[in-house]
């Protein structure tokens, strides 16, 4: 208790007439002054000004207050300002209470005298409160310079990229063998036309040159402790087999046995268990896909540089670093055998493997072919997955209406005399890329949309589309010779990295931001930074400025910092009171609580870098030995007492 | 799934070869916005709606027989008000003034 | 040697469990009964209210008192025992704060009266309502004491110094107590004396068998639940009350497989103990549909005030005297 | 703190996207001149009730961010200030700013707003209220809105009876408790060296009163207003004070959206203006909430709920909201002047039907153009009106150091100009630590 030597300033804004028009700040001035504990009680026009904040730091100085309540605007706006303002004058900053008498007061009320009322309950309240506040210290904590991107597509690339280049030590890991990512399988990436392997190529040949990043395939975060600046990470690297010592003869790949479908290749070719992804692929060695491999050796044998080791055993890895950047990206929707008429013959495919069928380095050479024919008629499906289908995630996809147009004019240059056909609920293709719509439509490529999603049936070699047309009032039917079924993008691993990394997830399953509008590379854990398609559907470009919007926020973070600052208004146990019942540990949404040993007694401790204040575990925490600081029972029935005056 | 009607690529691809050597084949721009058939004077009064947008579907789902019916066409002014109205530059009047000798050549000639 | 310690002991609305506590803690402490002067014990003793009326006051050293405040008698004994006392002590939870009688409280009295006298099944004639004056067949005039609306805690008729929780409290807990009080060293008043400052989790042997997060997904009751008496009860999904309730009993229950109920009350930092109660339950439970709330809840805890509020409701902000069902 | 700095940069432009980057370069130890047009800083994003599809307040949200600027040291911010030319010069570049007098004196003016309400040149004698888009007026000396960044007064010399007349009046300065008022203040060109600039200029509307617009009568009909005005009635802070209420101060039963006005068209925009359609869905569930009776409708050609929440946005004000979506582009407004209502004739699209639909109000999804400022063209970074950037690095011209973002570049909704904020922020790091020795900062 404070009570007895408290000193207390009060200082009432005017903020010009936004207050002062309906509340009389004199007499809440005059009210003030009159609460025992209160030294001194001033209005002014602008406590926010260099005027206002001097009157506060002088009588600090001069009425050694230890206490001061200012009553003005949000304090989102000028909490900060008076902080910095009464820290100056050499008080502690947490003996600092500020009241809201604009927005709560002044901007939603008309009644002049009420309006004061209630501005001098809120006064009174908050005097009550510092009465019972403590000095608390800002929590300051060294930084790791060093930064954990978790997936190498093109977000975790343009986000390492940008990091590595600034200086920084990067890690960037990826589950896969190779990096790169979905973008690898792409063959066009709209608009700007650039094989999404050679779109890579660049940055990950940057990457792996420069002597502070560190890459790990085949890799996985399985735990993550600590906070924002120090995280503690574990990371488990499953066994590539195959050394560095590689040199891509294909011995090893003519000599397995095994044979499985190409994911690479959209799984319209086959390949070996050992395998090389694709040309390009980083690390340059052959990989061996754990799954399909039955181990039988004779890869070992073929190999003339003897780089097969199949004996290695996973391994774990330990990483500090100062914060990370989620960037795992998407999945493609996988349709249902027989949705759409998927999977119950070759000429009704994915969007993915259209990709395929067009890249020069695909399965057919580049030709559009597909069982050895050139398809005439062909019919687009949009919004597979994402609007329409069997499961979907009732998100828009974003990109495949720009995609689709774009595939179309490749197809058309392929084989002018295609018909193609496009069914669409509503294309999509926003800002400048709208002229790839008008491209499409300027080469004869027929839109059709529809309400109700289109029924495909298979008929021998034709495939029968059936839509709804609103226009000619009429259902009709398109004999296709093949359908491209565009597949959405559906959030990759999600519940898993949500698990891992204590996030959470918006409807459409994808990793919830910050803030959808303001703060959308970073996660609501400090230190945490999310980019690309892990947080929504995205493009190319979008992921590429995700990447590096992300990359901005750890470089602000950690760039030649040594130290972090973190306010103290954090939860803390009072280790005397705590039974060590550790139901606070299962509540904290970021793991910020955990188990230590006083003598033989086990007590919860709070690690006040990870604590972001929410409150949850001082609620649920049963013997009261769990407190906030800044929001301790005494201080909040203080403001409670001094507002109904009945005894709680 | 009979009271489908089968749409006929080769017969688009035939109309528009046809429409192009007219320089008339504009109407491949449109996006069904619906701007032609308010713009049409004569399109609610003869309730032949949704005109002209209809007469271009038929062209694009390749449906000549319902081309070749609509007396739509013919009953075009040629006033050109839905040409100056489309937001895309589909010149559906050029379109209605070469389908009629489209129609001419391919209908009533042959009939 | 010095003068002995003079004490008064006096039950209100109480089941007799805190004095044949009180009797297995000191009745083979020699030094202890050597050491005391009882003055007043009605239960054990034959003392007139008139013995007490004549003492001095502030002569009785430690008066101890248990059992809730049910009668307009008992206003006036334990306002008579604090004048005659220097120290006062609220022995056991109904008179800390109500105990199990306290439930009454959530029925009107006259609701109370006629389930008590005219519904339960009895040998008796039925109907028969405790009259105030009555004359008995030896023509005898009686007077009847009133009973109060509401059941009390004994701190709301008289100022309490100390209090020893428990239903009963342990022999341990008043021996700890006594050696408190007798050891010259008096804690400031108003506080608990005898038990713990923490929570009973901290003394209970299965704690540590807890996992490193508590989460439930359903909440078992022990009628119907195989109990594994080895491990964390309130991991099993039953409502043991450890976490919130003070300790200093030993974790007697958990220990054998049965869980806590709360006997030793809230601790120092409770405003309110069911409610801190119903809060950490609610913490735990590890469900977001409301549906599945509902229905964890409605099997889990039919009887939320009797779970939460066994031995506190008449000590809880919950001052209003509800009517039927109105609690559920 | 000066030496700790890792270079000087110029953000041109106050909205949210610039805002975005200044604060992030601020972050990084950057010192930043964030060079803003207008007298406040927050862009278009300020004159916003709400968001979309978080129906956030649009002030709330961006108020503290503008806070931020002021209270960041290493940002120095220059209002009313506008880049007239860039000059590359080595790793350099030298810009010359032209800044307009304010007349009253930032470091006094304590923004408490007795000049204003003693102003003399008022209503008639006031210019249109460009934060309310002129659908009222403000005084000659006047903040510009409640939340303006810097809080402080300027004065318009058009207006100004005491500027105009060189004599007179000059009534703010005798009121002025802080003696801040200055009519003696000029024009001042400013040269600052930098080692990036980043261009935030944001975007134009379409003029509605093109004659290829004329259709929709804006301007001859009182009752169509473009969507931005739309916002401004249905903001606390507006000329209605936030009540939807029609000139003749009624309340509309009927407002009909137009989507697409200006773009998607051949002869004006060809491009889609990317904001629109969930602007309007916006729009159309702020008015239910204001009033739950009206009768909203909104003739769109594709509904571009694109990006995140979106869709969930669009079901929603469909399905909770009532609104009415019908595919259909109107050939023209007209009005029944006996009934006061205007009249919009369209095709329901996926009907065939040709309607007409009365209304009280209709409001026009403007199409926008990127406001490219013309140093960019001499800088050659601009082709066609648009900005060239990297291919795989949109945000990135072909002038090492000079980062185009938001609106400048494409259509942009406000997520992805903050992203292209942060992201431009990264860019002057890497562009800057990269010209030293590599990884000197990594040895440090």
């Amino acid at each position: 208790m404070r009570d007895k030597d408290v000193r207390i300033g009060v200082y009432i804004c005017h903020c010009g007439t936004n207050i002062a028009g309906i509340v009389d700040v004199e007499e809440v001035a005059r009210y003030a002054s009159s609460i025992p504990g209160v030294v001194v009680a001033r209005h002014y026009t602008f406590m926010c000004s260099e005027t206002g904040q001097n009157m506060i730091k002088d009588d600090i100085k001069n009425l050694k207050l230890n206490g001061v309540v200012v009553a003005a605007c949000s304090p989102a706006l000028h909490e900060v300002t008076f902080k910095n303002a009464v820290k100056e004058a050499g008080l502690n900053p947490y003996l600092f209470e500020m009241v809201n008498i604009r927005e709560h007061c002044s901007w939603t009320h008309t009644d002049r005298r009420l309006a004061t009322e209630k501005a001098k309950d809120l006064v009174r309240m908050a005097i009550a409160k510092v009465k019972e506040l403590e000095p608390l210290e800002e929590v300051k904590a060294e930084v790791v310079n060093s930064v954990l991107v978790v997936g190498s597509g093109v977000a975790g690339l343009s986000a390492a990229l940008t990091l590595a280049r600034a200086g920084l030590t990067v890690y960037i890991i990826d589950k896969r063998p190779v990096l790169g990512g979905f973008v690898t399988r792409l063959v066009n990436i709209a608009p700007i036309g650039i094989r999404g392997r050679e779109f890579v190529k660049p940055m990950i040949d940057e990457l792996v040159e420069m002597p502070n990043v560190k890459v790990l395939t085949n890799a996985e975060v399985i735990s993550v402790e600590g906070g924002v600046g120090n995280f503690k990470v574990r990371i488990r690297q499953r066994p590539t087999y195959i050394s560095d010592l590689c040199t891509l003869c294909g011995y090893c790949e003519k000599a397995c046995p095994i044979e499985v479908p190409n994911e690479y290749e959209g799984k319209l070719t086959m390949r070996k268990a050992i395998y090389l992804p694709f040309k390009e692929a980083y690390p340059p060695k052959y990989v061996i896909d754990e799954n399909a491999c039955t181990k039988c050796g004779k890869c070992i044998d073929a190999c003339p540089v003897k780089a097969i080791d199949l004996s290695v055993k996973e391994r774990y890895i330990d990483l500090n670093v100062g914060a990370i950047i989620i960037a795992v990206g998407h999945e493609p929707y996988e349709p249902d055998k027989g949705e759409f008429g998927y999977g119950l013959t070759r000429r009704v495919i994915t969007s993915l493997q259209l990709e395929r069928l067009l890249d020069e380095e695909g399965p057919t050479g580049g030709r559009f072919i597909i069982d050895g024919k050139v398809p005439k008629t062909i019919v687009f499906i949009s919004c597979v997955g994402s609007l329409i289908g069997n499961k979907t995630t009732n998100a828009c996809s974003r990109r495949c209406c720009s995609t689709i147009t774009y595939d179309t004019l490749k197809i058309l240059s392929k084989n002018p005399d295609s018909h193609i056909y496009i069914l669409y609920r509503d294309i999509r293709t926003y800002g400048f890329e709208e002229e790839l719509y008008w491209k499409a439509l300027e080469n004869g490529v027929v839109f059709v949309k529809f309400e109700e999603p289109p029924k495909v049936e298979v008929m021998g070699d034709k495939i029968m589309v059936y839509v709804r047309e609103a226009t000619i009032n009429k259902n009709i039917v398109i004999p296709a010779d093949l359908v491209v079924l565009f597949v959405g993008m559906t959030p990759s691993n999600a519940g898993e990295i949500v698990r891992i990394f204590k996030l959470s997830r918006t409807a459409d399953g994808f990793i919830r931001e910050a803030h959808l509008k303001l703060r959308p590379a970073e996660t609501p854990t400090e230190g945490i930074f999310l980019a690309g398609a892990a947080a929504g559907p995205k493009g190319v470009m979008e992921s590429v400025i995700h990447g590096a919007a992300a990359a901005s926020k750890a470089l602000a973070l950690l760039l030649n910092k040594k130290y972090i600052l973190r306010e103290p208004l954090v939860a803390k146990v009072d280790e005397e009171l705590c039974s060590g019942c550790l139901i606070c540990v299962g509540m904290c949404p970021f793991n910020a609580i955990s188990v230590k040993y006083v003598g033989e007694r086990r007590v919860a401790t709070v690690n006040p870098l990870l604590c972001m204040g929410c409150g949850t575990c001082a609620a649920a925490c049963p013997s009261g030995a769990m407190e906030h600081n800044g929001f301790k029972d005494k201080q909040i029935l203080a403001q409670v007492r001094a507002f109904a005056g009945v005894v709680v | 799934m009979s009271k489908h009607i089968e749409v006929r690529p080769e017969i688009y691809t035939k109309i528009r070869d046809f429409m192009k050597k007219l320089g008339a084949d504009d109407f491949i721009k449109c996006f069904n916005c619906g701007t032609c058939t308010v713009a049409c004077p004569i399109a609610e009064v003869l309730g032949i709606v949704p005109f002209s947008r209809k007469i271009i579907r038929y062209i694009m789902l390749g449906l000549e027989e319902d081309l070749v019916n609509s007396k739509e066409i013919l009953l075009c002014l040629h006033c050109g008000e839905c040409s100056e109205y489309c937001p895309k530059g589909a010149n559906p009047a050029e379109t209605m003034h070469a389908l009629k000798t489209y129609i001419i050549q391919n209908y009533l000639l042959k009939r | 040697m010095s003068p002995k310690v003079r004490v008064a002991l006096y039950w209100l609305a109480s089941c007799g469990g805190c004095e044949e506590s009180q009797v297995d803690a000191i009745s083979d402490k020699i030094d202890i009964i050597s050491n005391l002067e009882i003055v007043f014990w009605p239960v054990a003793m034959d003392f007139k209210k008139e013995d007490v009326e004549k003492l001095p006051d502030e002569s009785i050293d430690v008066a101890v008192i248990n059992g809730g405040v049910r009668l307009k008698e008992h206003v006036e004994m334990v306002k008579l025992l604090r004048r005659k006392s220097k120290i006062v002590i609220a022995y056991g939870s109904c008179a800390s704060w109500g105990g199990i009688p306290g439930l009454a409280n959530l029925y009107d009295i006259n609701e109370v009266l006629s389930r008590v006298y005219s519904e339960v099944p009895t040998l008796q004639e039925k109907g028969v309502m405790p009259r105030p004056k009555s004359v008995t067949n030896e023509g005898m005039e009686i007077e009847l004491t009133e009973v109060l609306p509401m059941l009390l805690p004994l701190d709301a008729v008289i100022d309490v110094d100390y209090y020893i929780p428990g239903c009963p409290p342990t022999p341990e807990t008043f021996l700890k107590a006594l050696e408190t009080l007798l050891s010259g060293n008096l804690p400031p008043r108003k506080s608990v004396i005898g038990a713990s400052t923490r929570a009973l989790c901290e003394e209970c042997p299965l704690n540590k068998t807890k996992p490193d997060k508590v989460l439930i997904k359903e909440i078992r009751r022990i009628y119907n639940t195989k109990i594994d008496p080895s491990k964390c009860l309130l991991v099993q999904g039953i409502p043991c009350l450890g976490p919130v309730t003070r300790g200093g009993c030993n974790a007697k229950c958990p220990r054998v497989g049965s869980p806590c109920i709360g006997c030793y009350g809230p601790l120092d930092k409770h405003i309110d103990y069911g409610a801190k109660a119903i809060s950490f339950i609610a913490s735990i439970l590890d469900l977001n549909d409301e549906n599945e709330i509902k229905k964890a809840l409605d099997n889990g805890i039919p009887d939320p005030a009797g779970l939460v509020h066994k031995f506190t409701l008449p000590a809880s902000r919950l001052k209003v005297n509800l009517k039927r069902g109105e609690h559920k | 703190m000066e030496g700790a700095k890792l270079g000087e940069v110029a953000v041109v432009g106050g909205g949210i996207a610039g805002i975005q980057a200044a604060l992030d370069l601020a972050d990084t130890e950057f010192k930043v001149y964030l060079i803003e047009r207008s007298p406040s800083i927050g862009g278009r994003m300020a004159q916003l009730d709400k968001t979309f599809p978080t129906l956030d307040c649009a002030s709330c949200i961006l108020t503290p961010k503008m806070a931020e600027v002021l209270r960041k040291d290493n940002i120095e911010l220059l209002t009313l200030a506008e880049v007239v030319d860039v000059i590359k010069n080595g790793n350099k570049f030298k810009l010359t700013i032209k800044q307009r007098p304010r007349y009253v004196d930032t470091n006094k003016c304590t923004g408490c707003g007795t000049c204003v309400e003693k102003c003399t040149a008022r209503g008639k004698l006031g210019a249109p209220d460009e934060f309310n888009e002129g659908l009222s007026t403000r005084t000659a000396v006047y903040i510009p809105f409640p939340q303006a960044v810097p809080k402080k007064a300027v004065i318009d010399p058009n207006i100004c009876l005491r500027l105009r007349y060189k004599r007179g009046c000059g009534i703010c300065e005798k009121v002025c408790p802080a003696n801040a008022i200055n009519f003696n203040d000029t024009e001042r060109i400013l040269n600052l060296t930098v080692d990036a600039v980043i261009v935030a200029t944001g975007y134009k509307f379409i003029d509605p009163r093109l004659p290829e617009l004329s259709i929709y009568g804006y301007g001859k009909y009182p009752e169509v207003y473009t969507n931005i005005e739309f916002e401004r009635i249905l903001d606390a802070r507006g000329p209605t004070g936030g009540a939807l209420i029609k000139k003749d101060g009624s309340h509309p039963e009927r407002i009909v959206f137009i989507q697409c006005v200006g773009s998607r068209h051949y002869k004006i925009n060809p491009y889609c203006s990317a904001y629109c359609c969930m602007a309007s869905i916006k729009q159309a569930i702020l008015a239910k909430e204001h009033e739950p009776k009206v009768d909203v409708t909104i003739l769109y050609m594709d509904i571009r709920a694109y990006g995140k929440g979106f869709q969930d946005f669009y079901n929603r004000a469909e399905n909770e909201y009532g609104i009415r979506f019908i595919k259909g582009r109107t050939a023209g407004i007209t009005e029944d002047p006996s009934k006061k209502k205007l009249i919009v004739k369209y095709e329901d699209v996926m009907r065939g039907t040709i309607e007409t639909m009365e209304t009280d109000m209709v409001v026009l999804a403007l199409g926008i153009v990127p406001n490219i400022p013309s140093f960019l063209n001499r800088l050659g970074v601009v082709r066609n009106g648009r900005v060239i950037t990297r291919p795989g690095d949109p945000i990135s011209t072909y002038v090492d150091g000079i980062f185009v973002i938001g609106a400048t570049l494409n259509p942009t909704d406000i997520p992805d100009a903050v992203l292209q904020g942060s992201a431009a922020a990264a860019r002057v790091t890497e562009h800057v630590l990269r010209r030293k020795t590599p990884f000197e900062v990594m040895r440090s």
